[in-house]
């Protein structure tokens, strides 16, 4: 697969993309606003951002813990020498 | 059976994995093997107390933390995900008493076996878009560190290749997520699905070409899973599986690749994407054929099983493909009926190498004397794999060749497949037959005690793979009741293949991915609720498959005999070719033939491209 | 290239202070802009500084590897100690299971000690390159 | 529009980089350039609508989007821990191979096959 193949994919992939990407939108207003209205009394925070990946979306931050001592431990295990 | 517990599929072996961790702090609790073993046997119970519930159609789902539904990240038991789980568990248990007998391993492999299940159970159960990256995700580490875990050469630079490329798929993942985002405003499944019957408008287009927008980000989203599941970048499998230890290339093999295509599947049966169902119609036939032909030029015994589960999974995607009753309930039968012969092969395979110290089929033959019971074992799995009769692989297929009946040039890529793969594994069974063989020299003599592990010191290891200490003599007991407990479901799910199409037929066509069955949805209130649109087809094929059909269809079917013995014969011609000094030649040509890693990632962007093409005729 | 001691002098004085903000960072993450992840990764930032500035001897004076891999893995447990709780109490799992901004409060503590363990232990296994990793 | 021509320029480049290069470690970089590019977009979509910063002091109501902002807080720490594996990864492959040029680890690898 030579260079000029791998030019025309990466061109027509960009193609695509910048179709796909540059369009006028704006975000929507339905979840913003329970947020808006109930974001602190329901989880006492102030700072939405917080309350959101604490308490409403807790479970990827659980995921994301995960993933953070995987790789904690996967660098100890593959950097790690043979004891 | 309420649905608050569903939670718990992930939580427990993430448990399990906490407690592998104070082991590692603390060496001298001795707590890592129990966690994985009761982690399993508790799963497993919750696993069968769903179980009625499933088979009735019932669908249980449950927002995170109790908040409203499109608030909180939800979850959904339905029928496939147990099914999944089911999997997911009756693999895990036989890898996990491999690794035991295998020995070498402390207790941060079981860390990342436990992160890896309940990484799957995680993605299987998502019900919103963002968590199921994160539990890509996790899945994703667990299976990088986990393959490159013995830290062999070859290992780690498969390892590293998959990482790259798993992770390009996951950023283009990422990106699909933002692009529905931006079009449907939530992340959840349920609005998505809204959005799909709605007829997918972009809200408010500008520009002309904003209608390439949807399928864009539809070809990104399943892309991005399909890396994982071997779609079109396939060529990262046969090294990443066939160089990982072998309790992890089994469990990988076995479970992983199916986890992410199952999510496909969702998809695409949830957003009704009839398109991209005929791209994998044509793709998963072309794949199954190339797996077939690249396997029988390799001499590397786990590098040739790894090819063969890329062909597999070819047939798996043609069945969901193809869409007719038949070949989706066969697709799902192949999924579960894959992961139990491939399994059998990888740990099977993987004991002759650890008894031998040998990885190729020039070096190592005719063990059949020395390890009798391990020559069954690998031979229940061959004849699964080929599809005869008694085994499970006999059903699955047929279901597939018969749901594939009105497709005629994937019918005959995949009828060739199953030449190629009958060729393939005779000459992989060299490995049991012919003169007794061992790193070039015949070893007559050695009389070897029955079913001990004892490693011969390789003598010359061209690749300097298996630069394991010296001999270790130890039983391999335990190794051993894994590899029989998955023979027997080999054996079991052949011979019970009438009661597999019946439950499949139900779980597939009934309470398939989008809670499709009239929504029973047990503790909170409906959230899902949608009429079943094949209701009809769902029950007219289950009448049509009942017991007395289901046996005639299977085993009193003169034709379904037929084709399996011109498969046979047609596949020992082959072999004979191959064995053939002619064969030999074509053989060394087509090793020469590699990808470079480059190639891979530009292939993955072409299979992008090629199915938001596909995509873009139905739109 | 002599080795000034501008960067010991300089690292040395300003770490603490580095800590300190990341400490408040984590700890005021739901009223003032922040949070248990922004706090962590400024806490790894302070105990990177002396890690590159003064090398890994000095920092395990103070902080040992062992002691941040063992804060790692209770952050860990105690998140998902938390979310059990919050199932064992009947509300499902990793529900609010204090007053309200209470379990928030303790989520992100665990948070920023975990993310904040979590990248310096990755950076500092990096650097030994694995000499004397336990 | 010209703010979003940016990011997905930076997607390209990023995404060219990582097929093209030669160097194990700058294709990581440009994988990791790649994962920062759609983190940036999301962001930069939740924006467009509301000036504020998401934190209700003083009752502010015309807040920014907040879900994106904290969806990307985990993307970024994916993003870390993927680059600290590949790293690792390296590290090990250059220990055995002695080189982090990919065509020369893979005419190593061919080597050792035959």
């Amino acid at each position: 697969m030579n260079r000029v193949f791998k030019g025309a994919v990466l061109l027509l992939f960009s193609f695509l993309l910048l179709a796909s990407v540059l369009v006028e939108k704006e975000p929507k207003e339905y979840p913003k606003s329970y947020f808006l209205e109930q974001g602190t009394r329901e989880t006492g925070a102030v700072n939405l951002v917080t309350a959101l990946y604490l308490a409403y979306r807790a479970y990827d931050t659980l995921g994301e813990t995960i993933v953070l001592i995987g790789a904690v431990t996967g660098v100890l295990v593959l950097v790690g020498r043979e004891k | 059976m309420t649905s608050d517990a569903i939670l718990l599929f992930t939580v427990i072996p993430l448990f399990g994995s906490f407690v592998t961790l104070v082991e590692k702090a603390v060496p001298s609790l001795k707590v890592a093997k129990p966690a994985a073993l009761a982690s399993f046997f508790l799963s497993v119970l919750l696993l069968g107390l769903y179980g009625e519930g499933i088979y009735g159609g019932a669908v249980y789902s449950k927002v995170v933390g109790g908040w409203p539904r499109g608030i909180g990240i939800g979850q959904e038991l339905d029928g496939i995900a147990w099914v999944a789980l089911a999997l997911v568990y009756l693999i895990y248990l036989p890898v996990l008493l491999y690794s035991f007998s295998e020995g070498g391993y402390d207790s941060r492999f079981y860390f990342f076996l436990l992160l890896l299940q309940g990484g799957m159970a995680g993605i299987v159960l998502a019900y919103d878009v963002f968590n199921l990256f994160v539990f890509l995700e996790i899945t994703g580490i667990a299976a990088y560190v986990l393959i490159g875990y013995q830290k062999k050469d070859r290992a780690l630079f498969a390892g590293f290749k998959y990482l790259m490329l798993s992770s390009l798929g996951i950023t283009l993942f990422l990106l699909g997520v933002f692009l529905l985002y931006r079009d449907t405003g939530s992340l959840t499944y349920t609005d998505l699905r809204t959005w799909a019957l709605e007829g997918m408008a972009p809200a408010k287009p500008v520009t002309a070409l904003a209608w390439i927008s949807t399928p864009f980000a539809l070809a990104t989203l399943l892309a991005g899973i399909g890396v994982r599941t071997a779609f079109l970048p396939y060529t990262w499998l046969p090294d990443a599986h066939g160089f990982a230890p072998h309790p992890i290339s089994a469990s990988l093999s076995g479970v992983v690749i199916k986890i992410s295509f199952m999510v496909v599947w969702k998809l695409i049966v949830l957003l009704e994407l009839s398109e991209a169902r005929q791209f994998l119609l044509w793709m998963g036939s072309a794949i199954a054929l190339i797996g077939v032909l690249r396997a029988l030029t390799q001499t590397d015994v786990k590098v040739l099983l790894a090819w063969h589960s890329v062909s597999q999974m070819g047939y798996i995607f043609a069945g969901f493909g193809a869409g007719t009753e038949m070949a989706t309930v066969g697709s799902l039968y192949h999924m579960v009926s894959h992961a139990f012969f491939k399994a059998l092969l990888f740990l099977s395979v993987g004991t002759v190498i650890l008894f031998t110290g040998e990885r190729s089929l020039v070096k190592v033959s005719g063990l059949g004397r020395s390890f009798p019971y391990l020559a069954v074992l690998f031979a229940i799995g061959a004849l699964s794999i080929m599809g005869v009769p008694p085994f499970v692989g006999y059903v699955s297929k047929s279901l597939i060749f018969e749901g594939l009946k009105n497709h005629s040039i994937p019918y005959w890529l995949l009828f060739a497949a199953s030449v190629g793969t009958v060729a393939s594994f005779t000459k992989l069974s060299l490995l049991f037959r012919g003169s007794p063989m061992v790193a070039g020299k015949s070893t007559e003599d050695s009389a070897r005690p029955r079913g001990s592990f004892q490693r011969v010191e390789p003598t010359d290891t061209p690749s300097g793979l298996d630069t394991r200490p010296a001999l270790q003599t130890r039983p391999f007991k335990s190794g051993y009741l894994g590899m029989s407990l998955l023979a027997v479901f080999c054996v079991l799910g052949g011979l019970l293949g009438t009661y597999g199409i019946q439950l499949f037929s139900t779980i597939a066509l009934h309470g398939s991915a989008v809670s499709m069955g009239p929504a029973i949805s047990v503790g909170t209130a409906t959230l899902y609720g949608s009429a079943l649109p094949n209701e009809a087809a769902a029950s007219a094929f289950q009448e049509s498959m009942q017991l007395t059909h289901g046996v005639t269809f299977l085993w009193l079917n003169g034709k379904e005999y037929l084709k399996t013995i011109v498969t046979l014969l047609l596949g020992y011609g082959v072999y004979r070719f191959i064995v053939s000094k002619k064969g030999k030649e074509v053989q060394a040509w087509a090793n020469r033939l590699r990808i470079s890693f480059d190639n891979q990632l530009v292939l993955l962007l072409v299979g992008l491209i090629l199915l938001a093409v596909f995509l873009a005729i139905q739109y | 290239m002599r080795k000034t001691n501008i960067l010991d002098v300089v690292s040395r004085k300003l770490s603490p202070f580095i800590l300190l903000f990341g400490v408040y960072l984590v700890t005021f993450g739901h009223i003032s802009p922040g949070g248990g992840f922004q706090g962590g990764v400024a806490l790894a930032s302070g105990l990177l500084l002396i890690l590159l500035a003064q090398g890994p001897g000095v920092l395990s004076r103070t902080f040992s590897l062992k002691g941040i891999s063992l804060v790692e893995v209770l952050g860990y447990g105690l998140f998902l100690l938390a979310g059990l709780a919050g199932f064992f109490w009947g509300l499902g799992f990793l529900s609010a299971f204090l007053a309200p901004p209470g379990t928030i409060f303790i989520l992100n503590i665990v948070i920023g000690a975990k993310v904040g363990a979590g990248i310096t232990l990755i950076c500092w296994h990096l650097f030994l390159e694995g000499e004397e990793s336990e | 529009m010209i703010a979003l021509l940016l990011i997905s320029l930076l997607f390209l480049v990023s995404l060219g980089g990582m097929i093209l290069s030669k160097n194990l470690i700058r294709k990581v970089m440009a994988l990791n350039m790649l994962n920062s590019a759609v983190i940036i977009l999301f962001i930069f979509f939740g924006s467009l609508k509301g000036t504020h910063a998401p934190i209700l002091v003083g009752g502010e109501t015309d807040i920014v989007d907040p879900i994106p902002q904290a969806l990307m807080l985990t993307a970024i720490v994916v993003g870390i821990c993927v680059t600290a594996l590949a790293l690792a990864f390296i590290y090990r492959l250059y220990d055995r191979y002695g080189t982090t040029e990919l065509p020369e680890i893979e005419h190593q690898v061919h080597q050792n096959d035959q």
